[in-house]
């Protein structure tokens, strides 16, 4: 189980870790993008966090209804619908929820990755968040099947979201900013791919917590 | 990093308020979400004209907002698209019961928030129509990237199609008119120097002392190619002609269709430029390079046109569509007809262009 | 050196031919020497207005021609002081029968260069008045240097001249109108960066990566004094008060004398701001400073005019006097009448500043 | 005696001379000026020499008033009436003579030195050309008046010009634009007197070579 206040840590730890990790995504992005992932990421993230303590009493569906709401309206780019869609996705999956079980948490991930592709239309290979967002949904799955505990398969998940973005550095981009590099988009790994793998970690590392 | 701000995070802030005393006259702003809009807006029965994109590309898009040109700008963070709830607040404030065209700028960032935008003022009552510029020839292959960029002819479509809606047009034919605009418009742009955003506070990207980056975009991302230095007369020919022998070229887009109240994919196609042409031409500067050296630019690319049997009508020669500080230039050439050369010449009163009264 | 030229000796020439390409309606050019004028002189009666000064600054002189404003611009090489036969030539190409006004940024070359065209010129018996503008109030001592500094009024006097001239003022008149400017405006300036010279090929001075040079000229020359970068409102406040609070400014100038066909020295001096005073304000570019910073330096400029009961009744913001691709910025403060006021508003075509038409 | 065609090998020597020190002179404009003098003589002097061939069968006056309505209309700054002026002033001392005897050679230096000082109102210790002008003509009229050979004259003048360059070095400018600088005009080498000394010692030389 993945309680309320687990999600609401999470957030907090994410919103931290974007803080921390600022300059990083920001530096991937100058190499293929326009330099302001990590910028733009930690804009919405903060204010996320900012609005947390007025989340306290709120069930999971609307913490992260909220939270799209907030990423959609501060974020901007790419990665503001991107990230809000994600969000307001998943927290539709759970409406009303105090805490989550495993299957929520599947539901929750995978309205999440759906709303993503919708939004950016994009697949696993061209580059984008997907790459790690997907093979971490695929491999939560796996996990949960196989009948590993909830955090043993967020924990696989996180893995799999980073080998995913790992696998990123090789590739030529075919969405985005970075696509208009073409041959020059290689040997750079993608921001948001790398923005989502911490994204799967920190949930990981929160449920683990409890 | 070298900047007259005070702190990045109030960049954009602050900027709008020194442009609201700049031109009170002519402008009003609503902040968080941020807007600049006419000071006479809403204007009854007149189709709105809406666009915005991040900051860092001034005068564009608050700059050409007044009479004849935009109704509304949304300005985004520096280089990141405006956000969805920031595009609609626009579309409230400037709607006269006409609709809103929201002229869109082809990233990725910039579609996807404005086509949110475009649902939400849609459900909530007001018509809303997106156009995608997207007239970047640098970018060769829109099968394997997010298409073209939308750049220089983005200052170009808001000019005419903000001319039209003075003139009465509805919003079907200012759309149609937008798409006219975009599909007869084709860029290319380069750089001598990155800029630097402000909350970055170091250059996007380095160049050599004897490098230069071609085909890049607006947004201090790395262009088409990097090479050494060439003169100002190769360079335009370089640009100039890119822009002039490109092919036919062909894209599927999404517009709004107000019968199925959802998106629908159209397929547009540019037509090549041919002897007899009539253009605008619009040399910019990418924000660092003075107007003189514009001029340089401007002088060898009349004598291209000239040489491909294409007539140079109306010219734009200043920084119009930047990246803040950056060193470099771009060159736009839009073949017009006689609707949009009248457009083109009819008043207009903004900030940053003025004529005819 | 990176920049959009070709060879450094030919910047200057081919900027002019860029230009007129851009502005047959508006401008014609004499080369060797090199005048630029407007396309519709002589004016038969009217006065002509001619300015001129090193290149580098533009759209100062050159995009300044036309209705309104000048009648003819003699560019000197880049940062050099132009030659007295091409101020000659500019005179004998648009006198009209009404004399002609020569307006001088006080610079040592520029006053000789112009002193001699003015004699040449009357003794050809063309009626030649010269106009020091000597606004900088960088320059502390006049008893030891060259005297201030002609820099961001030019921009106004030439505009509130060009509008006399259009309304029929003679030559007495507007050279006394362009005093009137002269000892009303008041200017200072700073730099981000260095500029480079084309011929020259690296930049003047170097600056470190927190460093600004505060209280420069327009010539990419070192300045009152280098100190720590400071924030846009930290800049602008000091670059503000220096100009407000500066005293009353007296100097002898050389005017020609008609009557004695010589030269006589006048006494003329700055009256100080006071509050209650009308202001025309004016936030230039050095350049390579995008207009989204001078609106920041704007914002704060009103606030300090407004803490001293001064009014901005008209703005400028813009690059308009510049050091090729300078960072950086001016601030001019004008005190104006009802006069003045009436002339800057009045019609104005040119490549850089149009309105009311 | 200096000939017409010592007159001439002088503005060739010179013009040869700035274009070589072209750079050096930009430098010294750079440090308290706007980074051109060398630029400046240059473009005039190279004017200067492109004429000389249309100049064999002309007098000296005619040769020195033509250098400086070339120097007057090509070179333009603060250096190009002053120079221009010199030259013109001079030439008009030397009216019609094919050759200049001790006498001629001071009123040539005299009548340039006048112009240049009534045109730029400038005195000794201004830090401009006059500092080595004035040392200059002074140090010519002395040698003469000891008796000295033209020659020698000629070479004590460039000695004294170049001492009156140098100790511009920690002088303060009160006159163009170095004067802004206030302070910080000091420790530097005017740029008008070097150019004015190099002038001088191509004119000893050439009188020397003859
Ligand atoms: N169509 C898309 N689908 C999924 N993810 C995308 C898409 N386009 C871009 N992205 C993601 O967005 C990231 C860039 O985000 P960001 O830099 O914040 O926005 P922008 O590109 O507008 O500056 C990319 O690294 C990529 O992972
Ligand atoms: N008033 C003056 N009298 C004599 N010489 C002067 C005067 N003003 C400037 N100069 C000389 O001119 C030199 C600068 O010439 P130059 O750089 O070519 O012109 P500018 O200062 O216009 O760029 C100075 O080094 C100085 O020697
Ligand atoms: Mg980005
Ligand atoms: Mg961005
Ligand atoms: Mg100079
Ligand atoms: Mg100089």
């Amino acid at each position: 189980m993945v309680t309320q206040s687990q999600v609401l840590a999470w957030l907090d730890r994410y919103a931290d870790l974007i803080a921390e990790q600022r300059e990083y995504l920001t530096e991937l992005d100058a190499a293929i993008g326009d330099a302001d992932h990590g910028i733009n990421m930690n804009r919405g993230f903060q204010k996320v966090k900012s609005q947390l303590p007025t989340m306290a009493d709120k069930d999971i569906g609307s913490i992260l209804k909220n939270t799209g709401m907030a990423l959609l309206s501060s974020v901007g780019g790419a990665s503001g619908p991107l990230y809000g869609t994600l969000f307001m996705r998943a927290g539709m999956k759970v409406d009303k929820k105090q805490a989550l079980t495993a299957d929520d948490l599947l539901a929750l991930l995978q309205g999440g990755l759906e709303g993503v592709i919708q939004r950016g239309k994009s697949q696993v290979g061209d580059k984008t968040m997907i790459d790690a967002f997907q093979p971490a949904v695929e491999g939560y799955e796996a996990a949960t099947h196989a009948g590993k505990s909830v955090v043993e398969a967020l924990t696989e998940a996180a893995d799999a979201a980073e080998a995913g973005r790992d696998a990123t550095l090789p590739l030529i981009a075919r969405k985005g900013r970075a696509s208009y590099l073409g041959e020059r988009s290689k040997d750079h790994l993608d921001p948001g791919a790398t923005s989502l793998a911490m994204l799967i970690r920190t949930l990981a590392e929160s449920a683990a917590e409890g | 990093m070298k900047k007259l701000i005070n702190s990045p995070d109030d960049v954009v802030r602050e900027s709008i308020e020194g442009m609201i005393l700049a031109h009170g006259d002519l402008l009003k702003a609503h902040y968080e979400p941020n807007v600049i809009y006419r000071a006479d807006a809403p204007l009854n029965g007149q189709v709105a004209l809406v666009s915005g994109g991040g900051s860092g590309h001034e005068p564009m898009h608050g700059g050409f907002v007044g009479l004849g040109m935009l109704t509304a700008a949304a300005p985004g963070e520096v280089f990141t698209s405006p956000t969805p709830d920031q595009m609609l607040e626009a579309a409230k404030l400037v709607d006269g019961g006409a609709g809103v065209l929201n002229i869109v700028k082809n990233y990725t960032g910039d579609v996807m928030n404005f086509e949110m935008a475009a649902e939400l003022a849609n459900s909530e009552g007001i018509a809303v129509r997106n156009i995608l510029i997207d007239d970047d020839v640098a970018v060769k292959d829109s099968l394997y990237t997010a298409g073209r960029r939308g750049v220089g002819t983005t200052v170009l479509a808001e000019r005419i199609c903000g001319a039209a809606a003075e003139r009465g047009y509805d919003l079907d034919r200012i759309a149609d008119l937008c798409r006219q605009v975009n599909i007869n418009g084709r860029s290319m742009g380069m750089a001598l120097t990155s800029c630097t955003v402000p909350a970055k506070g170091s250059p996007t990207f380095e160049l050599g002392e004897r490098e230069m980056e071609i085909g890049i975009g607006i947004h201090g991302e790395p262009g088409q190619a990097r090479m050494d230095m060439k003169s100002a007369d190769e360079i335009t020919e370089m640009m100039a002609l890119e822009i002039i022998n490109d092919g036919a070229y062909s894209r599927t887009v999404r517009e709004w269709d107000s019968e199925a109240e959802d998106w629908k994919e159209v397929e547009i196609t540019d037509p090549p430029f041919a002897s007899g042409d009539r253009l605008i031409a619009f040399v910019n500067s990418m924000g660092g390079t003075p107007v003189s050296e514009l001029y340089i630019v401007y002088r060898k690319l009349a004598q291209i046109c000239d040489q491909h049997g294409l007539t140079i009508v109306r010219n734009l020669v200043g920084p119009y569509i930047t990246s803040l500080e950056m060193q470099g230039a771009s060159i736009t050439l839009l073949k017009v007809d006689d609707e949009m050369l009248a457009l083109w010449d009819s008043p207009l009163n903004t900030p940053a262009l003025r004529w005819g009264m």
